[in-house]
């Protein structure tokens, strides 16, 4: 970790996501959490095995209401470096959405995207950024997807969804059920295995690609 | 000497391409062949020093009519034509008329030199700096003693232009 | 066999001229094309701020050479599902059109291969519109989807603004009386005055209308290379592709020539008969010395002694040419008696000057407008075709019927003309627009008519 | 209409004069598709009644390198996706390890980075323009447009060697200083500037076929846009007012005065006005930046071995072709866990199915040029 200066510890305010000037009546966090931990770092690059979590559990209006509303949906609600994380139920993760469009007004995907963490049990975080026009506030859904698990797909609440979804099948092979034509988008379609899962070897992959459809050692 | 060498080559340019027309399968290089045959008239009739006819001929037939039939048959599957056998109906309607051509190009040669003004040579015709100036007198007559039959054939095309568009406008 | 020879012979001694002009014509044109080919580069460099061609040759004089050796011993590719035939046919047809009907037309009184044909500018555009098989034709042997919209774009095309192009020639015509190449310029010197003048309206459709059927932007869509790749020419490569470049150049000095002969006055000056500007005739001579004196003017400017001296061999030329330029106008004025010899090269000579000016203005004016405005899309192409040109050209017939009827009643003559015909052009400008706007007005939206482009 | 129909699932449509409709593949290899964009598109005669878009074709698997490089080592990758706009790729990525990293960047250094930023974003605007004229035909503008981008290239080669993919940026601030004549430069760049811009709006503004070319053609309607994700000029095109140097202010921008121009149509000549817009506005910016350059440090206090806190962050900015996300999960590692990019014109380029129905192929290359993709950001 970065042997942070003091001074930028006081308002540890990252130029971004919330304009001073613009009124945000959700997500009023505490900016504590980041404050108090992060003197805790040791300022000589000791090794301080203890990581330093900048997570802390969010419970805003939106958190309640969404709560309220979907109860056991919702799994977890943090805030990560003043940003709003939702953790909902991988099955329930299209009706939350349509929620978060039409109630909350979450109106623009801005991106859908996937992390793998092969040691967990579900492996996947299938990760949504949303973007409100009205309120000028993202808040991020995350869903939890084990191993060759459906995930619903979003494409019906919102278009763009649809080559966002066919990349993340592409570069991890998480099937979107409910996705209208779910097949290969980057990579040709006759490619073996989902590079960015992260037990993708990269070489040994490459070696095979290139004997088979170039009939050449790669020299890699 | 050259001017028969020329017209032989012309004649049989386009017989020789009035067969190829006929037998090709591909209906583009029949296209070709048409207007090679076409073209070949077009040089009979600038040899005989009919130079409007012949550029008429290349402007209206050469020029535009086949330009027409291309683009048709460029719009056509053509795969899907030349696949089809293509069953000749009009044999003995064929056999018929070309009975008749054969007959009456028969009765021409047979009546060669028994009719006056029939069958003489091209040469012979008028020489060549006598000769009027063709697309004016063709224009004369025209407009004067074939001013009837001129307008006639103007209505037709007229009543078939506006037909046609008619006929696309009801479409949409 | 004999009688063969003989024949032969006597056939090469009767018409051994038009033979030699169509020879030369046939020789000198390709190399005629690559020069334009260079200029067009030039100016669109000079008009974009850059420099163009500039490595072979001193200014890159020799770049045309150049690319016609690249071209030459370029391999010839033949796309394999292509209808061999048709695709080699193809660009000949192409070319062959275009420098056949070369054959019609008179640099000079003097300077013309079919010399005297009566059927003169219809000749000429007979011929030349039979190299629209060269487009569609190859197009279509190239057995590629991009080949074959250029082609039916380019059919499609060709036809409309035939049309336009042939009635804007038709009224023309009505001031010659013939279809005579070298009458129809005689005709303008006894008027006194070009016919473009006496029929802007006219001149202006044939002008469109000749960018259209020579395919220059912006109605270059046969060949738009930002959507067809290159149209009919996509599949071309090499010498073949060459030919067809040569016919599209070609094509474009003989529209240029027609407009010339018929609207601008061929070999004649600005105002033949106007005494008073008879110093006109000094401009030509002018005009080289001038381009002569700047040649010298920046030789010793240039970097290596070789380019000097290229320089000033230049400009020697171009003081020879003003010399010949100047001999037929100042002979017979310092000795009257000499007049009568002398006019036959006043016309030869300085009327192939004037000749050749106003082409290259008029290619000039295509290569402006290809560098200054987008292109048109299909349908607004076809739409201006259709809507405004064609019936803009039909009543101009019209109505300069009529206006000259009119002026023969009046005893109109020669400038004078312009009194009816004017307000006749005016007149048939606004009915055309009138007709365009109740078109526009009636048009449903862009995006519905848009499939019926090739319908027209 | 052709001899060779491709029927696709056996499906027919009835078309215009009753032929089949024609599959006419465009790219990878076209003149206006902008790289190797392939477009596979399903035409009756001229109209476009269908479309899809292959691409990949430059996919070099961006994601997968950030994660076996260090934060900093994969700063220069991020310049190769929008090599157009490389200055604003490396500000995105900066800023994003910054707020994973809870530091900020210094005052001197947000506004050289607002400078060098928003030229960027006129010069690829200004390659935009060039070769969406290029494509509607117009040859011209092209070369006036490189003329004026060379001079901005010439600036970035002053200050920090490169001209395309500069790597101008490090996380934490700047490497280098700016070079003595910084501000006379961009001000003699952006006085010059204004005269050359009405220079394009001279020869395309009013110019009848351009109006033609471009009015009504590609129409994305504010809703579609949104629910198509078009952000950037596109999104603005269509009439909604959004830009995240507004919204949500990064670097230096919530210190200077600016418009979001927007459009009220959606079509591509509403995009070209917006476009047009944004570089006068851009240059206004430069203008008001290069008044006044804080003094002070460039580089805020990070080490040399950067090790963010676990967790996450995600942060856009506004790129030239919109919204440029980096979404990056730290496990507390010197690399990071996963480093996601929301390309602007990947996303962008999803919407080019709506716009293309029912226009002819010409439109086609219109609606390319006028979405501004780069296929190195579209494939990664």
């Amino acid at each position: 970790m970065a042997d942070e200066p003091k001074e930028q510890q006081a308002p540890p305010v990252p130029a971004g996501d919330k304009p001073a000037a613009s009124p945000s009546p959700p997500s009023t966090p505490p900016a504590k959490a980041a404050e108090g931990v992060a003197p805790a770092a040791p300022k000589p690059p000791a090794p301080p095995k203890a990581p330093v979590s900048l997570q802390t559990p969010l419970n805003n209006e939106l958190v309640t209401r969404l709560r309220a509303k979907f109860t056991s949906g919702i799994l977890e609600a943090i805030e990560d470096r003043k940003q709003a994380i939702i953790i909902v139920e991988c099955a329930r993760l299209a009706e939350v959405a349509l929620h978060l469009r039409d109630e909350e007004k979450f109106d623009l995907l801005s991106d859908l995207t996937a992390v793998d963490w092969p040691k967990r049990e579900k492996r996947f975080d299938i990760v949504l950024n949303l973007y409100s026009f009205p309120k000028n506030e993202r808040v991020r859904v995350k869903a939890h997807a084990a191993e060759g698990e459906q995930v619903p797909s979003v494409f019906g609440i919102w278009p763009t969804a649809n080559w966002l979804e066919r990349e993340v099948f592409d570069m991890f092979g998480i099937v979107f059920s409910g996705h209208p034509d779910l097949k290969r988008i980057l990579l040709p379609d006759g490619w073996q295995g989902y590079p960015l899962r992260k037990d993708y070897d990269i070489i040994q992959q490459d070696t095979a690609w290139v004997k088979e459809n170039l009939g050449i050692e790669s020299g890699q | 000497m050259l001017d028969k060498i020329i017209f032989y080559f012309f004649a049989g340019l386009a017989v020789i391409s009035a067969v190829l027309t006929v037998t090709r399968r591909n209906v583009v290089h029949s296209a070709i062949f048409l207007i090679t045959a076409l073209l070949a008239t077009a040089g009979i009739f600038l040899q005989l020093r009919a130079e409007f006819l012949f550029i008429v001929q290349i402007i209206l037939y050469v020029g535009g009519i086949m330009v027409l039939f291309i683009f048709v048959i460029m719009l056509v599957n053509l795969d899907v034509a030349v696949r089809q056998m293509q069953f000749a109906r009009q044999k003995w309607v064929a056999l018929l008329i070309s009975l008749a051509l054969a007959a009456q190009v028969g009765l021409m040669f047979w009546s060669t030199g028994k009719l006056p003004g029939q069958g003489l040579l091209v040469s012979q015709a008028a020489p060549v700096d006598k000769l009027p100036p063709n697309s004016e007198e063709v224009a004369r007559s025209l407009f004067s003693s074939y001013l009837l039959p001129f307008e006639i054939a103007s209505v037709l095309l007229l009543v078939a232009m506006i037909g046609a568009v008619v006929m696309a406008k009801k479409r949409t | 066999m004999e009688a063969v020879i003989q024949a032969t012979l006597d056939f090469l001694k009767a018409y051994w001229p038009p033979l030699l002009c169509g020879l030369v014509i046939v020789a000198v044109l390709p190399l005629i094309a690559g020069y334009i080919v260079l200029v067009e580069r030039k100016l669109m460099a000079d008009m974009q701020a850059r420099l163009g061609p500039m490595r072979v040759g001193p200014h890159g004089l020799l770049q045309p050479i150049a690319d016609a050796v690249k071209l030459l011993i370029k391999e010839d590719i033949i796309p394999q599902d292509a209808d061999k035939l048709v695709f080699w046919l193809a660009p000949v047809l192409s070319v062959g059109a275009a420098l056949l009907s070369l054959a019609g037309l008179a640099i000079g009184p003097a300077f013309q291969v079919a010399k005297g044909i009566n059927i003169g500018i219809l000749f000429v555009v007979g011929v030349s519109a039979m190299g629209i098989y060269g487009i569609v034709l190859g197009g279509w042997a190239s057995n590629s989807h991009y080949s074959l919209m250029g082609a039916l774009r380019s059919s499609a095309q060709l036809v409309s603004y035939e049309t336009a192009a042939g009635l804007a020639l038709v009224t023309g015509l009505l001031f010659a009386g013939t279809l005579n190449v070298t009458s129809i310029v005689e005709a303008q010197y006894d008027q006194g005055i070009w016919f473009g003048l006496l029929a802007p309206v006219a001149f202006f459709t044939y002008l469109v209308a000749s960018i259209a059927e020579t395919n220059r932007a912006p109605f270059d869509l046969p060949e738009a290379e930002s959507e067809l790749v290159a149209g009919y020419m996509t599949e071309y490569s090499g010498f073949r592709w060459a030919l067809y470049f040569l016919g599209e150049y070609t094509n474009m000095i003989v529209v240029a020539s027609v407009a010339t002969t018929l609207f601008l006055g061929g070999w004649l000056r600005p105002f033949p008969r106007t005494h008073w500007l008879n110093f006109l005739d000094f401009l030509p001579a002018l005009f080289m010395a001038a381009v002569g004196a700047y040649c010298v003017f920046r030789a010793p400017k240039q970097p290596t002694k070789v380019q000097s001296l290229f320089m000033l061999a230049v400009a020697g030329l171009c003081f020879v040419a003003a010399l010949v330029l100047l001999a037929p106008v100042i002979l017979p004025m310092l000795r009257p008696s000499l007049a009568p010899a002398v006019k036959p090269f006043y016309d030869g000579i300085l009327g192939s000057f004037w000749f050749l000016l106003k082409v290259s203005a008029y290619i000039y004016f295509f290569m402006w407008l290809r560098f200054t405005i987008p292109r048109y899309r299909f349908d607004q192409l076809m739409r201006l075709g259709w809507h405004f040109l064609i019936p803009l050209s039909i009543i101009n017939v019209l109505v300069i019927g009529i206006a000259m009827i009119v002026g023969s009643y009046l005893h109109l003559e020669g400038g004078w003309l312009l009194l009816v015909t004017i307000p006749a052009s005016v007149i048939a400008l606004i009915v055309a627009l009138f007709i365009l706007s109740i078109e526009q007005k009636s048009a449903p939206s862009e995006q519905g008519r848009a499939s019926d482009s090739y319908a027209g | 209409m052709a001899r060779t129909t491709i029927a696709e699932n056996g499906e027919k449509q009835h078309t215009l004069l009753g032929a089949d409709e024609l599959i006419l593949n465009m790219g990878p290899q076209h003149p206006s598709t902008h790289g190797v964009l392939r477009v596979k598109l399903k035409l009756d005669g001229e109209r476009v009644i269908g479309s899809e878009c292959m691409i990949g074709y430059l996919h070099r698997g961006v994601e997968k390198i950030a994660e076996h490089r260090s934060y900093q080592q994969f700063a220069p990758y991020v310049d190769r996706m929008d090599y157009v706009a490389a200055v604003s790729n490396g500000l995105g990525y900066c800023e994003a390890i910054e707020k994973l990293l809870v530091v900020e960047a210094p005052a001197r250094a947000k506004v050289i980075r607002t400078i060098l930023t928003e030229l960027q974003r006129i010069a690829s605007h200004l390659l935009w323009l060039g070769t969406h004229a290029l494509d509607i035909g117009a040859l011209t503008p092209v070369f006036y447009c490189f003329r004026e981008r060379e001079e901005i290239l010439k600036i970035f080669e002053k200050y920090c060697g490169a001209r395309l993919t500069t790597h101008a940026f490090r996380i934490g601030g700047l490497q280098y200083e700016a070079y003595d004549t910084l501000e006379k430069d961009v001000e003699r760049f952006c006085k010059a500037f204004e005269s050359r811009i009405t220079e394009y709006e001279d020869l395309l503004t009013q110019n009848r076929i351009w109006l033609g070319r471009t009015k009504n053609v590609g129409i994305l309607k504010p809703a579609e846009a949104i629910a198509l994700g078009a952000t950037g000029p596109v999104l603005r095109g269509s009439g909604v007012k959004w830009d995240i140097r507004k919204a949500m202010p990064y670097a230096a921008y919530d210190q200077y005065k600016f418009e979001i121009p927007t459009g009220t149509t959606g079509d591509t000549y509403d995009r070209y006005l917006v476009r047009m817009e944004e570089m006068r506005q851009s240059r206004l910016i430069c203008l008001q930046a290069i008044e006044n350059i804080p003094a002070g440090p460039i580089m805020a206090k990070v080490g040399k071995v950067l090790k963010p806190p676990p967790g996450e962050v995600y942060h856009s900015i506004e790129a030239p072709k919109g919204e440029l996300g980096y979404y990056v999960v730290s496990d507390g590692t010197v690399q990071p866990y996963r480093v996601r990019i929301r390309p602007p014109s990947f996303v962008n380029l999803e919407s080019f199915d709506k716009m293309v129905r029912g226009h002819l192929v010409a439109d086609v290359v219109a609606i390319i040029g006028t979405l501004d993709i780069v296929l190195g950001e579209v494939d990664r």
